[in-house]
């Protein structure tokens, strides 16, 4: 693998559930370039997911005019993923982060998105404006399997 | 021949979703295959290329898995 | 499936070949969603192939800070799909989609990929302008699922 190699990608669509694993199989195609191992990919599969999911009930509510935004880099090794969308907002995004919060309990969702995010990826940081939206970055290193041989 | 063309024709007919699913059966068996053999996980690529199609191919075979929408679902399933 | 359902989404990326792949995958992953026949999906990977390649060699001439834009929107069975540059264009559209005319006979290409879309799909049109930009813009009926059995 070529440790100068650059790429990146833009993906919108319509705040529908149905586009969830239009969206996972999108950033885990793109991500694939870097040979992650299997494992890699679910993990970031699940990411893309909690993120995603995140925009279409929290930011849209709903609403499929919604539209969100991923955009993917890759640089050497890294991954950089960026999920956006114009909804809501968060009010108080240290409260949002913290492990079981959700502002939905009735949905019987864990609260546990944020928590998620933030384990599986090794950079991790939620902007957000009230009625403006909201925008997680994250970054990951895909060590593929280099780090297995040593 | 007229029996091949047919078989070729009723496969062309064949639902995405139900190749992809049994892309996806292939896809497992193979990375548990190759897990044993290799002794770590395989990545993506080689996966793909013992199944002769991309990379890009497994990762949306994959999904045919019908993974969860979410984590809390397998978490709490 | 609901035919009145309508879906929407935008992909750009980086004109390097090693994208093209990613495209196709997109595209079919998206359009997956009416559950067209293998068939169907073939067409449609093999027409978004041949659309890409033409914007990364011919549009961009291989210059990788090009960005090529899929735009895919489904209506009911109807899939409309736009493949666009802002690359150098075609000087004669009408000469261009002549089966077998190639720009690059060097590179042993086979003059047929507007052939190929046209053929393909149901409905194909190309726009562009010298030094402005290609977009090719087609359609396609998914029948798969009145026609077929399961
Ligand atoms: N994109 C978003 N737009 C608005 N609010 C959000 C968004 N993402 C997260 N939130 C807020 O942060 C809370 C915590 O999110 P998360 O950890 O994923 O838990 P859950 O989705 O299960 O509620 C949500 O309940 C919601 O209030
Ligand atoms: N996106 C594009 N930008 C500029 N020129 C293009 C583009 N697409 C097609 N062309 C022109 O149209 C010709 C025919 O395209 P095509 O039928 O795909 O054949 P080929 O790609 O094999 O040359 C090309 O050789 C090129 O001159
Ligand atoms: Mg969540
Ligand atoms: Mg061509």
């Amino acid at each position: 693998m070529n440790q100068t190699e650059r790429n990146f990608m833009t993906l919108q669509f319509a705040a529908k559930s149905e586009n969830e694993s239009f969206a996972r199989v999108t950033v885990a195609a793109f991500v694939s370039q870097l040979d992650p191992t299997m494992d890699e990919i679910t993990d970031l599969k699940t990411v893309v997911s909690e993120a995603v999911t995140n925009s279409i009930i929290h930011g849209y509510d709903g609403d499929p005019e919604g539209v969100v935004t991923i955009s993917a880099a890759i640089e050497g090794d890294i991954v950089t993923l960026i999920v956006e969308d114009k909804g809501r907002g968060i009010e108080d995004v240290e409260l949002a982060k913290q492990p079981l919060f959700t502002s939905k309990p009735e949905l019987e969702r864990s609260g546990m998105g944020f928590t998620i995010m933030e384990n599986f990826m090794d950079e991790f940081d939620v902007t957000s404006e009230l009625g403006g939206g909201t925008s997680i970055r994250m970054k990951k290193r895909i060590v593929s399997k280099k780090a297995l041989y040593n | 021949i007229g029996e091949i063309q047919r078989f070729l024709r009723d496969d062309g007919t064949l639902k995405v979703s139900r190749s992809l699913k049994e892309m996806a059966n292939k896809v497992r068996k193979k990375k548990d295959e190759l897990s044993k053999l290799l002794n770590r996980l395989p990545t993506v690529k080689e996966v793909a290329e013992e199944l002769g199609v991309t990379p890009e191919d497994v990762v949306f075979a994959q999904e045919a898995n019908k993974p969860p929408a979410s984590i809390h679902e397998t978490v709490f399933e």
